[in-house]
């Protein structure tokens, strides 16, 4: 294993002393609770947005702390769900008393350990809290009897447009609604050229020979949903765009759509798929309102690449277009 | 009969602790073939800090066991935090007071440990997941009658037996879940772990 | 090989197809010339601002262009500087009467390519055209006797600051003086754990065993000066900064720092770099008045990271902090 | 005396621009050790550009090279572009008209080219770059008489053993330069296909 690392028990801590070091005029980090916050404490009547998750996906979710998009996040261990601990003490840190919204991500261990998280600082605090689970991973059979579908690349656009909109001073119940709408409207799914080496395991999660990709990848170098020969991007952009299409109806457009790096992969490769899934939509109608292209929700050194796609409006795209600040996402201050 | 006082709960926590931590690599390469390659550090990370609690601050087995929990929660993350600290509050929650304890005691609480992973995880046995190894120990246990040690064998042989029939299975909960058919063929890593709780608590609480 | 591309003939233009595709809004791509332009033509007695290189180093240089920033940007193939046509179709289209200053990365095609172009434009066309030669390498030994240091990282911040200058009118030869003074008070160094693969070349440039490292390379995926190793990050920030204090006088900072990703390294590990890097500059009582994590100047997928510090002063850290609104670089605006 | 002729060079750029395309791989290889993997790419598509040239178009010999040289420095890009372009251009400026072409000018010509790459370039001999090739080449066509097939033999034997010699140099141009005396133990890139010209001169120009 080869990582640019002190050693593997301090790997996330070690990464938000820089991030705070790089961004201190934007956010700071708690490291007793290990919670990186917006500098400047709670806004009065606004609701406080919190996300977390495993590290490791960096900029997300620390580096979307800022103005217009979040006010804490929980950093886990790499691919580790945070703790209650972690959540309860960011939950109480960002109450303006307008409530906080736990945006989450739909993997088993984030679900219960904001569950509990939710539980407690109900209990303890009286903060009013309430939580979105985000699932848009086309990749994964969605069921009744299962853990669902994961929460992958919509939650990058989904604490952007939320976090306008609480910037904005819509209420708890507002963003809710919003959230859930944003995450019912949007889909995404991904794929691998290379497996990533989690620090404490030391070996890389999977093995792919030198012909393969796996397809249908999350965003914890688990193996995916599907092992195939490689291909070119034109193609490897259809298995991605074309399930999501297959899977929700995007009635022409238009849409907010990100091209994300998992980590390892160059900006040159992840321009070639942007073009790519740029000429699909067009076949089939769907205009792209705005887009991201780079790396925003990854899994550590991965080489690969996801696509999202979120029915915009015209509420949305001015959510979408407000400004925002913070060490991940910045424009319009 | 046997005792149940903060000492004994330690032996076991204490056995437990040392399985996951020599056995950490191996949970984590289970982890890594159908999962995300973090169950055994995770599980070794909070244990240890289990590990480091002091017995002699307890009032008695019961505020052990709860403070075990509540540091798993605080500590382990991912799934297994909150399904591993569940039960060891729940357990601690459902113990007589200190002092003898019978097999169908430990069996009530033991069951009252599952309870609250069921609740929180809505896994059933089937779904590839700690479930099927832990339902089958605690059936087995409640089945075996009034000796203790003789309970907690068999509830160990039910556990690694129930942990063994993973393999095929094709997971519906958890991250396994996500590989689809991929799934099969490999153990699960939790039902892995839940064995070598239930093999410790054989040695230690028999 | 494994890379998101369609064939290796076409990776450049199918890249630049995206860059436009995605950031219209701030470039275009003249295909039949191969130049990225600012949106908008020339702006009328303003400095036109031309970069160009090898591509492969994305964002720079086409994700540098935009305001604030370069008028134009010439890519060239993976690694190998573009030609002379590129950069004299680059300078017409971009004069607004005020001449073209050309910022070239001191490698021998670079500089020869830059200086037909030159030779080319001032026959042809009239265009006044001055050139700045960015070396900062502090790996390479400089001598008049050798091609001298390379150009890399700060080549960003020349890009940045003389853009800041071209913006508020100053004129040519200030602007030369000005590249010429950033180019003399910074330094840069870099390392790789892995190396990366030229598409046309179908293999990695140069093999590392997994306990390995390169210290001292540049940005074509050339092997470095020495090969060490594997270490931590804290000893690998050492290797890097101190050869670039034991060049050049810092005087106490005030500095701007990038701690930059080679392509394939996560912003997890490049923050770990930074908070090791800004350790080592406290101990030496240099302050960070500004600084870029992140990947600026890359060799395609190959992990890695560099450090470059400059000298500040208030000029330099107010053209620094001036607006600048490009695909790769953004703030104020 | 020979003849000079477009017909001739095209022959000549012809068999240059298979043997370029031929040896791609292996000169890219040469440039991978001490330089960036493109030397044999970068060359390839140059002369694949200047082999899609119509040599009936030219009204010349010189006008076809100069427009060789042109086309080089338009497609190869690097160091090699701008230097193989300033060598064809030079060659083509430095030659008679067509018709019979005597050793001497076919070395004055040749001359003229590695004047243009080190006036571009600025090498020594002895620097590990092409110009290592190049002058001993020269130098030998100049010494071996008026029998220009003898002549471009000897060319050739000068200009490999001259490429051979790269091997031990610690380079101080070009990009081997940035590995100090790691460059050594290596063949330059540049001085390999630089013989390969010279030896397509040879068969085709004699
Ligand atoms: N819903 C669930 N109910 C019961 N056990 C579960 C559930 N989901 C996952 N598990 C158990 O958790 C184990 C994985 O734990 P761990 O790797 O620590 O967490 P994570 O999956 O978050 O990385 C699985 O092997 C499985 O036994
Ligand atoms: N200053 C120079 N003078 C003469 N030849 C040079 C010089 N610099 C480099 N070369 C030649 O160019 C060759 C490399 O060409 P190429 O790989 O195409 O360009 P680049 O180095 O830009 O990638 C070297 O092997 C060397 O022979
Ligand atoms: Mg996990
Ligand atoms: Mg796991
Ligand atoms: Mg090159
Ligand atoms: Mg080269």
């Amino acid at each position: 294993m080869k990582k640019l690392i002190n050693d593997v028990e301090n790997v996330v801590i070690d990464s938000l002393r820089g991030l705070e070091l790089a961004h201190g005029d934007l956010v700071t980090v708690d490291y007793e609770n290990r919670i990186v916050l917006r500098k400047g404490g709670p806004r009065a009547g606004k609701v406080g947005l919190l996300s977390g998750g495993g590290s490791g996906h960096e900029p997300m979710h620390g580096g979307f702390v800022g103005l217009g998009m979040l006010d804490a996040a929980c950093p886990g261990e790499v691919f580790t769900s945070p703790v209650p601990d972690q959540m309860m003490a960011a939950t109480k840190a960002i109450d303006g008393g307008a409530g906080v919204l736990h945006i989450v991500k739909n993997y088993t261990g984030d679900v219960m350990n904001f569950e509990m998280a939710a539980e407690m600082a109900a209990a303890e605090s009286g903060v009013q809290v309430e939580s979105v689970v985000v699932d848009d991973d086309v990749a994964v059979q969605d069921s009744l009897y299962t853990a669902g579908r994961r929460g992958v690349g919509l939650t990058v656009l989904i604490e952007k447009i939320v976090g306008a909109a609480a910037e904005e001073g819509r209420d708890l119940d507002t963003l809710v609604a919003l959230a859930k709408r944003v995450n019912g409207q949007g889909r995404s799914m991904g794929m691998a050229l290379t497996s990533c080496t989690v620090p404490a395991a030391g070996k890389p999660t999977f093995d792919l020979a030198d012909d393969e990709m796996e397809v249908g990848i999350g965003i914890h170098g688990e193996p995916g949903r599907e092992r195939r020969k490689v291909a070119p991007a034109k193609e490897v952009a259809e298995m991605l765009v074309e399930p999501i299409l297959n899977d929700f109806d995007f009635g022409g457009g238009p849409v907010i759509a990100m091209v994300n790096g998992m980590g390892g992969t160059p900006l040159l490769e992840l321009f070639i798929m942007y073009a790519e899934v740029h000429k699909i939509l067009d076949k089939h109608g769907i205009t792209i309102a705005r887009n991201l292209v780079g790396n925003y929700i990854t899994s550590l050194e991965m080489a690969g690449s996801s696509v999202t796609l979120l029915r915009a409006d015209d509420d949305l795209l001015k959510l979408w277009d407000a400004p925002v600040l913070t060490p991940g996402l910045r424009w319009g201050a | 009969m046997t005792a149940l006082n903060p000492d004994v709960i330690h032996t076991w926590l204490a056995d437990f602790a040392s399985q996951v931590h020599e056995n950490a690599a191996w949970l984590t390469d289970l982890d890594r073939a159908i999962g995300d390659a973090d169950h055994g550090s995770n599980l070794d990370r909070g244990m240890r800090a289990v590990d480091a609690l002091d017995a002699a601050s307890f009032a008695d087995s019961a505020a052990y066991l709860k403070k075990a929990g509540m540091t798993l929660v605080s500590t382990v993350g991912g799934a297994s935090g909150p399904l591993y600290g569940t039960f060891f509050l729940r357990v601690g929650g459902a113990l007589p007071p200190d002092g003898e304890i019978r097999a169908s005691q430990w069996g009530d609480a033991f069951e009252a440990g599952l309870a609250g992973i069921v609740q929180r995880g809505r896994a059933e046995v089937g779904d590839k997941t700690m479930v099927d190894a832990l339902t089958p120990a605690v059936a087995a246990f409640r089945g075996a009658g009034d000796d203790v040690k003789a309970a907690w064998a068999a509830a160990a042989t039910a556990s690694a037996a129930g942990r063994d029939a993973t393999v095929p299975l094709v997971a519906r909960k958890g991250r396994a879940s996500y590989l689809g058919e991929r799934s099969a063929g490999h153990q699960d890593p939790g039902a892995s772990s839940v064995t070598l709780l239930i093999e410790s608590a054989a040695r230690t609480l028999g």
